[in-house]
């Protein structure tokens, strides 16, 4: 079937989406940006097609009545042995990459018990993986790098401590092995994965006879599908670097006006706080962008000031908006510099502020400096959506729709859970008209 | 004789000296320094006073001039307040007497100053608020990279290919760095470039205030770093018009501290020949 | 002009390109070899500023103009003006002032060099013709300071109002007749003669009315002329030392020749790499441009096929096209009706006015502002009137920043994907209009 | 127009002054207007309008300065890039969040670029309320720049007679002078107090007073400083070992009360200053007999404050008003406090420091904005300074 593939190759981030000839997302898939755009793109497109053979799934098995009401259930527990799948494929990738530096390189001398210590470690994170993708698993994030960083961590403490080697010295291998690693595109035969997963969820579920077999075929056939990719489009950050032609390049603003506008048509202005820029954007009824306005040069107030006063209270990236929610009272915080936000925290602490008072004045400050690139990009028209990866915190969001009523009145406010891939979707969108722009044009010739 | 302290509260520790002044001759009786890690500076000044007056077995009533700097304003037990870019020029040139100018290196404000000989400021000037280049930026790329501070001396000494970070702010380079750090650029070579980029910075605050000779005395915990010295001094070597020469003392992490304790010496002497001040605090 | 052949007509085209473009650079060679000898002469100097720019005053007195302005542009395009700023940044010049000002003291401390390579002569008496800007104030006080020179203010009141009122011309005239005429009759020993005046003020008339008939020009698709980066050529010789003289009336009309025969021909207008291809764009533009990437910045424009077809920058040394002409029947009051006129003496609801006229006069797909840090005089509002055009017109209206002389506040990557950005907006408006239809 | 209560303590008077000076909504003055239907409020920026004529009009003056350091804008940064100062955006933010929608009309002064433009700004946004650009002349002569000024004077005071109704008489011109004599003089005599006291009178509290002139009508406000005045002189306060400065270069945009207090923390007194000049623009009294509008234009060509927005048609006297101002002061050295890409103030710097070096007067510089928070390096710059001056001067 033909699929359009739109790229966005943030600056923390890269998204890909997938979308059909309706304009339906068949998948979505991230990953980290690194400096190789190329990998980023490849790893995150892949993503996004493993993504979409489960859409694929979904729709072979919901055609038929009978399986009807547990499709879902059935669906997610697929998912979940898949990934797991995937998860213990790359840590045993991670564990050869972690052994292999040790050849000869920075690490020589301390070889043997060096790899004592890995081994041991790593088979404490296998040993859990099962439970990570059980049913209800608290994952820290989506990434590998992060999941497997935590587990890694947790158990390289512990593991040092009784075998008292240094820590410090597993972290350092965990760091440099896991940027090889992440590099890699996920390897290997998917459709064997999808099928040794298929087969542990179907035991697990114990279905067998008939309703195996059909399920057995529908999956087949969906994996019979080839998925080709028609036409992609890129942008973001990276879009100068992009390792595409000229066009199949688009704008990110317009890439986010348009996927905004294909999530809530009805929306008039689009704010995005991604890791490093923040964008305010005005598109019209037809999702074209009308106006638009973003930070240069300085990163202030965006996604990376929260980075760094998690660092600086040692807390995760999540848990602050949850500390900020507890805050009656915000105090009032005028910098935004992201560089300088320690400083603040650390100034307003010893003038006997509250923690709390504290996070959540600058989670408003963020808002603030986001409401002025907004207002330079031509005010708050109805609807209003946020986008980035900020949109996730609740904090943000509250102050966001607190000063929005203040200044603005009653407004609908958007904010998707894939909102992350709002730019992607816009890029998808883009490649599927110029594919039809183009079959047009060769229909006319 | 008076015997003084001199306590500088900074933003990354705080450094407490007790010395003894008679007839212009200097002796140090103790020391003391204790690195902030989230607590309160009050109370660390408080604890840091205490150990030195330990140290040198002598209770507060014999201390004639309790001297604070940097953000000492408020500790409650002192008898005066100096800032500290008059205390590091005091103290640089206690430390050596040759320094005309002093580059204080905090963790998040560079500052250039020139004095006399006799620790007179001429002229300072701050690096703006722009937080690029300062210490705070060099922990966190060493802590990203997994480097101890003590370690990143002798790492940018072992640079052969040094890759400078070019954005002008701190966040910015931050992504450079983590680039540089997966397309393999060593981190001998990252810390180097960034050593390169901060004596730039710092190299032309100098040259804004007319330092073009003479010794320059790095105080302030950045003094430590070997490698960012020998950055500011080739720095310095490749600039047109500039044949200063930039040193670093073991105690410069004291300077200010010192520069305190002998003003507040200075100026107790001169308020009790005034009869405003005739005992300790 | 049947029987021409395309080859001919190319030649003829090279021909007349060349005469405009080499008599320009004549004209301001000359101008710059008359100014630096002036200390050999004996000839005086007179600084003064584009906008107000009372040449024909000046040379009345025999006085040689030398533009401070103009020599900050020439710097910005032989990309030296960077090193200048920061010098008068290391003086003590603050990072957040007008460069144009710092480019000048900042050349002042590296020896006063003309583009001729000779050092500029100390100027005899300063100007200080006090229109659309304030900066201009400090600037000559800034100047006065160095070179101790007599100094003569003509304040221009601002249109605050819209509107000029006998209070403004009387106030103006005042000035003139008793403070700028006698401090230039003793600066220069020459005595003041109206009908001198009056026959420079006639040819500057004329001269006028070509510079109009070019700028017009634009109205025809596809444009021949660039409005905005080429204008800034077509407004050099008349905004600046030659406004009144016989080699002006001379350019203009080789000019408009030039433009007659582009238009005849229908081809766009020229660039630095030759014909423009198809013009797909037509833009007004509000704003200076930026001197030190002038070449990359126009490439921009042209590699995308977009046209200025108007701009307010070329009226700052006068609004001509409007319908003012300098009047030798009322030579002072002319003067300073001039003055009073310039556009950026003009309040904001006048430079909406005649932008949005411009957007529909010009037949534009929308508005670019290109908003100068150096310049409160410019900046200051632009984002309203970009929204208040917008709204009056329905046409869309974009923002890019940068600077006039200074390096660091040009940030290609930047512009250019504002500038991506827009254009594939208007692209988009027009297909989906086209859909709809 | 009554004179309030008087006030007896240091204590309640500052109050009164903190709670008008932290009121973005203007209460004060929206309380007054409400009194009498008949009543009109005239807003104005810094740095000079004649007040008297506004006054004569039976309406009050109201000084806007921008939002400080408490107001969060919102929609002012769509109206200005990131390179203009502060002041313009966030009085655009008082307006377009409502806070001067009582307000009758607007005068913006000639004093530079920014403010000129916005005066167009609010012709365009606000066409239904009267403003105007007020220009000044730059031409000091009586003959030339003095009937250009009476013409511009006799234009405001019809549209200001048109806009109420009924023309202006030359007897409510004189009072609104006289009245603005008074103030003139009590400002003046607050001024002289501090520089005389300065442990007595601290920055902070003078300029709070000072401010309250602009939203008050002008007969409170003298009433106000008498207060004041008195109750500062009845309690001793200790005097500390301070050095003594001359504050110069916040005209327009207004430092964050804390960067004042923040100057005395870090060991200086603040001597004299140029902020909120207004309420001492002219430097004598104005004549009530004759011509008021000939005695304004008088005043203004040859009674009136120097600062950037002015042009100095005399080389020599450039800066010499502020070397004037140190002496009288017995000043040790003068602090230039700049608002942020503010081009009068930053262009005049250089020359004023160069006046000042010639003159043997010590001086530091650094920029704000109103709604700067970071004073740790303030501190640290002007506490050097005092150092120096403390440390050195005696010997
Ligand atoms: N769960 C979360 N809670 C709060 N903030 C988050 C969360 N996830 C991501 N972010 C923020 O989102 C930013 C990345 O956003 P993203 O839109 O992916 O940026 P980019 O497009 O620039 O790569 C991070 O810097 C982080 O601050
Ligand atoms: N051995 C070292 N090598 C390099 N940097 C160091 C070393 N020790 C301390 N620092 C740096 O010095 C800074 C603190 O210096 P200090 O002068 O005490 O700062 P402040 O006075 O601002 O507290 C920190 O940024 C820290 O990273
Ligand atoms: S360091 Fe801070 S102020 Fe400077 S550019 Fe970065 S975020 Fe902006
Ligand atoms: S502010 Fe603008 S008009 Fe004034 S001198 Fe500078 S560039 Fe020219
Ligand atoms: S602060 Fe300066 S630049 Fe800004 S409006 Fe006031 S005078 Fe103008």
């Amino acid at each position: 079937m033909k699929t359009f593939v739109g790229i966005d190759l943030g600056s923390t981030t890269t998204k890909a989406v997938l979308l059909d000839e309706s304009c339906q997302v068949l998948g979505r898939g991230i990953t980290n940006s690194r400096s190789n755009y190329a990998i980023a793109t490849r790893i995150a497109g892949e993503e996004a097609r493993v993504d979409a053979r489960f859409t694929l799934f979904r729709r072979a098995l919901t055609d038929s009545g009978d399986f009807g009401e547990r499709v879902g259930e059935f669906l997610s527990a697929f998912e979940r042995f898949f990934r797991l799948e995937q998860f213990i494929e790359r840590l045993d990738d991670l564990e050869h990459t972690c052994i292999g530096q040790l050849k000869g390189g920075q690490f020589a001398a301390l070889e043997a018990r060096l790899s004592e210590t890995l081994t041991e470690t790593f088979i404490r994170v296998r040993r859990e993986a099962g439970e990570l993708y059980a049913p209800g698993g608290k994952r820290k994030s989506d990434f590998f790098r992060d999941i497997a960083g935590a587990r890694f961590y947790a158990h390289a403490e512990a593991v040092s401590r009784e075998t008292s080697f240094p820590y410090e010295v597993l972290l350092n291998s965990y760091d440099k092995a896991i940027i090889e690693v992440e590099n890699r595109p996920p390897s290997g035969d998917l459709d064997a994965k999808f099928r040794r997963a298929l087969a542990r969820v179907l035991a697990e579920d114990r279905i067998a006879g008939a309703a195996a077999e059909w399920i057995r075929d529908s999956i087949d056939a969906s994996l019979g599908l080839e998925l080709e990719e028609s036409y992609l489009v890129g942008t973001g950050y990276g879009r100068v670097t992009l390792p595409f032609s000229k066009e199949h390049i688009r704008s990110e603003i317009l890439c986010h006006g348009l996927g905004a506008h294909l999530m809530y048509p009805q929306t008039r202005t689009v704010l995005d706080i991604g890791g490093q820029d923040t964008k305010g954007i005005q598109v019209d009824a037809e999702g074209l962008v009308t106006n638009f306005q973003m930070n240069d040069r300085c990163a202030a107030g965006c996604g990376r000031y929260l980075g760094y006063i998690a660092d600086e209270m040692n807390m995760g990236l999540h848990e602050l908006g949850p500390m900020a929610m507890k805050s009656e009272r915000p105090v009032r915080i005028n910098s935004t510099c992201t560089v300088f936000a320690g400083a603040e925290l650390r100034d307003r602490l010893s003038l006997g502020e509250k923690r709390e008072d504290i996070v959540a004045g600058l989670h408003r400050a963020i808002i603030l400096r986001a409401i002025s690139i907004i207002s330079r990009s031509g005010g708050v028209t109805d609807e209003f959506t946020f986008t980035g990866g900020v949109a996730k915190n609740e904090a943000a969001v509250r102050e966001l729709r607190k000063v929005l009523k203040e200044n603005y009145g009653e407004l609908t406010i958007n904010i998707n859970p894939e909102s992350i891939y709002t730019g992607a979707l816009g890029a998808a969108e883009f490649a599927r008209r110029a594919h039809s722009d183009g079959a047009r044009a060769e229909g006319r010739a | 004789m008076t015997v003084t302290a001199g306590i500088d509260v900074g933003t990354g520790a705080v450094k407490a000296v007790l010395l003894r002044v008679e007839d212009g001759k200097v002796d140090w009786l103790a020391r003391s320094l204790w690195r902030m890690r989230q607590r309160d500076p009050l109370e660390l000044a408080r604890v840091a006073f205490d150990q030195t007056l330990g140290e040198a077995g002598l209770s507060q009533r014999e201390v004639s001039y309790v001297a604070t700097t940097g953000e000492g304003e408020s500790v409650p037990f002192h008898t005066g307040h100096f800032y500290s870019m008059t205390t590091h020029a005091r103290g640089a040139i206690h430390l050596e007497p040759e320094t005309r100018a002093v580059l204080d290196i905090g963790a998040l404000h560079g500052r250039a100053i020139s004095m006399d000989e006799r620790g007179k400021v001429l002229n300072y000037k701050m690096t703006s608020q722009c937080a690029s280049g300062s210490g705070q930026f060099l922990e966190n790329i060493a802590r990203y990279l997994g480097i101890a501070q003590d370690e990143i001396g002798s790492l940018s000494e072992r640079a052969d290919n040094p890759e400078v970070v070019s954005s002008i702010c701190a966040v910015l380079a931050e992504t450079d760095v983590i680039n540089m750090v997966s397309r393999g650029i060593s981190a001998a070579n990252i810390i180097k470039g960034i050593h390169l980029s901060m004596a730039s910075r710092l190299v032309k605050l100098l040259k804004s205030i007319d330092v073009r000779s003479g010794v320059v005395m790095v105080t302030g915990g950045l003094a430590l770093d070997a490698g960012l010295i020998a950055t500011l001094n080739e720095e310095i070597g490749n600039m047109k018009g500039m044949a200063a020469t930039v040193r670093a003392h073991p105690d410069s992490q004291f300077a200010g501290a010192i520069g305190a304790a002998l003003w507040g010496a200075y100026r107790f002497d001169r308020l009790a020949a005034r009869g405003e001040m005739n005992c300790a605090a | 002009m049947n029987t021409t052949t395309t080859q001919q007509k190319a030649a003829l085209r090279d021909v007349h390109k060349d005469a405009s473009m080499r008599k320009q650079k004549a004209m301001m060679g000359a101008h710059y070899d008359r100014l630096t000898a002036a200390p050999q002469t004996g000839e005086k100097v007179c600084s003064t500023f584009v906008p107000g720019n009372l040449n024909e005053l000046i040379d009345c007195f025999g006085l040689v103009n030398n533009l401070p302005e103009v020599n900050a542009i020439q710097n910005g395009l032989r990309r030296i003006s960077g090193q200048y700023v920061l010098e008068a940044e290391k003086i003590g010049h603050s990072e957040d002032v007008c460069t144009y000002v710092k480019s000048d003291i900042g050349m002042m401390a590296k020896g006063n060099i003309a583009p001729n390579g000779r050092p500029f002569p100390k100027p005899d008496v300063l100007l200080l013709s006090y229109t659309g800007c304030f900066t201009f104030m400090k600037w000559f006080e800034l100047l006065r300071e160095q070179y101790r020179c007599e100094t003569i203010m003509l304040h221009t009141p601002y249109l605050g109002d819209g509107t000029v009122t006998p209070n403004m011309i009387q106030y103006m005239v005042r000035q003139l007749r008793d403070e700028v005429i006698p401090k230039l009759e003793r600066v220069s020993g020459v005595k003041f003669d109206i009908d001198r005046l009056r026959e420079r003020l006639a040819r500057s008339a004329q001269a006028e009315d070509d510079l109009v008939y070019v700028l017009r020009s634009a109205r025809n698709r596809p444009s021949p002329i660039d409005a905005y980066f080429g204008g800034i050529y077509y407004i050099g010789p008349i905004f600046g030392a030659f406004r009144g003289s016989e080699d002006a009336l001379e350019y203009y009309r080789f000019l408009r020749a030039e433009v007659d025969e582009r238009i005849a021909a229908g081809t766009g207008p020229v660039t630095p790499e030759g014909d423009m291809g198809a013009e797909k764009y037509r833009l007004v533009v509000e704003g200076p441009p930026n001197y030190t990437n002038f070449r990359q910045f126009w490439k921009m424009f042209y590699d995308e096929g977009a046209v200025v077809v108007a701009s307010s920058y070329t009226k700052v040394g006068g609004v001509y096209d409007l319908g003012f002409r300098h009047d030798p029947r009322k030579p002072l009051e002319t003067l300073a009706e001039y003055c009073l006129g310039v556009y950026t003496n003009r309040s904001l609801p006048m430079r909406i006015d005649m932008l949005s006229r411009y957007l529909e006069e010009y037949q534009a797909d929308g508005l670019l502002i290109n908003s100068i840090k150096s310049c409160n005089s410019f900046s200051a509002g632009q984002l309203l009137m970009m929204r208040e055009i917008e709204r009056r017109t329905g046409k869309p209206g974009a923002f890019i920043e940068s600077d006039l002389v200074d390096p660091r506040y040009f940030s290609a990557a930047n512009i250019k994907n504002r500038l991506e950005s827009y254009f594939q907006m208007i692209e988009q408006r027009r297909s989906g209009a086209a859909h709809a239809a | 127009m009554g004179a309030s209560l008087s006030m007896s303590d240091v204590a309640t008077i500052i109050a009164r002054a903190t709670a008008l000076f932290e009121d973005l909504d203007f209460s004060a003055a929206r309380e007054w207007k409400s009194a009498r239907p008949e009543r009109k409020v005239i807003g104005y920026m810094p740095i000079y309008v004649p007040r008297e004529l506004i006054h004569a009009a039976g309406m009050l003056p109201l000084g806007i300065l921008g939002g400080g350091d408490q107001l969060e804008v919102i929609h002012g940064d769509a109206y200005y890039q990131s390179y203009i100062c502060r002041i313009p955006r966030s009085t655009i933010d008082l307006a377009v969040s409502g806070r001067l929608d009582f307000v009758d009309g607007m005068l913006f002064p000639s004093i530079c670029d920014v403010i000129r433009n916005l005066s167009g700004m609010w012709k365009v946004m606000y066409p239904q309320v009267y403003s105007r650009y007020f220009d000044v002349p730059q031409n000091y002569c009586d003959a030339i720049g003095g009937n250009y000024y009476v013409n511009e004077l006799a234009e405001l005071r019809e549209a200001l007679g048109h806009l109420r109704g009924a023309p202006i008489t030359d007897e409510e011109l004189r009072g609104s002078i006289a009245a603005y004599n008074d103030n003139r003089r009590l400002v003046r005599q607050l001024y002289e107090y501090r520089r005389a006291k300065p442990w007595q009178a601290p920055a902070t509290e003078v300029y709070l007073l000072t401010r309250a002139g602009l939203v008050l009508p002008v007969e409170q406000h003298s009433q106000l400083i008498r207060d004041y005045l008195s109750a500062a002189a009845a309690a001793e306060r200790p005097r500390l070992d301070n050095c003594r400065i001359v504050l110069t270069g916040a005209f327009c945009e207004q430092p964050p009360l804390n960067l004042i207090k923040s100057l005395e923390l870090a060991g200086c007194y603040v001597v004299d200053d140029d902020l909120l000049l207004v309420t001492r623009w002219l430097s004598e009294d104005v004549p009530t007999e004759g011509d008021a509008l000939q005695n304004l234009a008088h005043a203004f060509l040859h009674h009136s404050e120097s600062t950037a927005a002015r042009y100095e048609p005399d080389a020599s006297e450039k800066g010499q008003h502020l070397v004037r101002a140190v002496r009288r002061a017995k000043a040790e050295g003068v602090i230039f406090a700049c608002p942020s890409f503010c081009d009068p103030a930053l262009l005049d710097r250089p020359m004023l420091q160069r006046v000042l070096r010639e003159a043997g007067i010590p001086y530091v510089a650094f920029k704000y904005s109103e709604n700067f928070g970071q004073m740790q390096p303030i501190r640290e710059q002007a506490g050097t300074f005092a150092d120096s001056i403390k440390l050195w001067s005696a010997q």
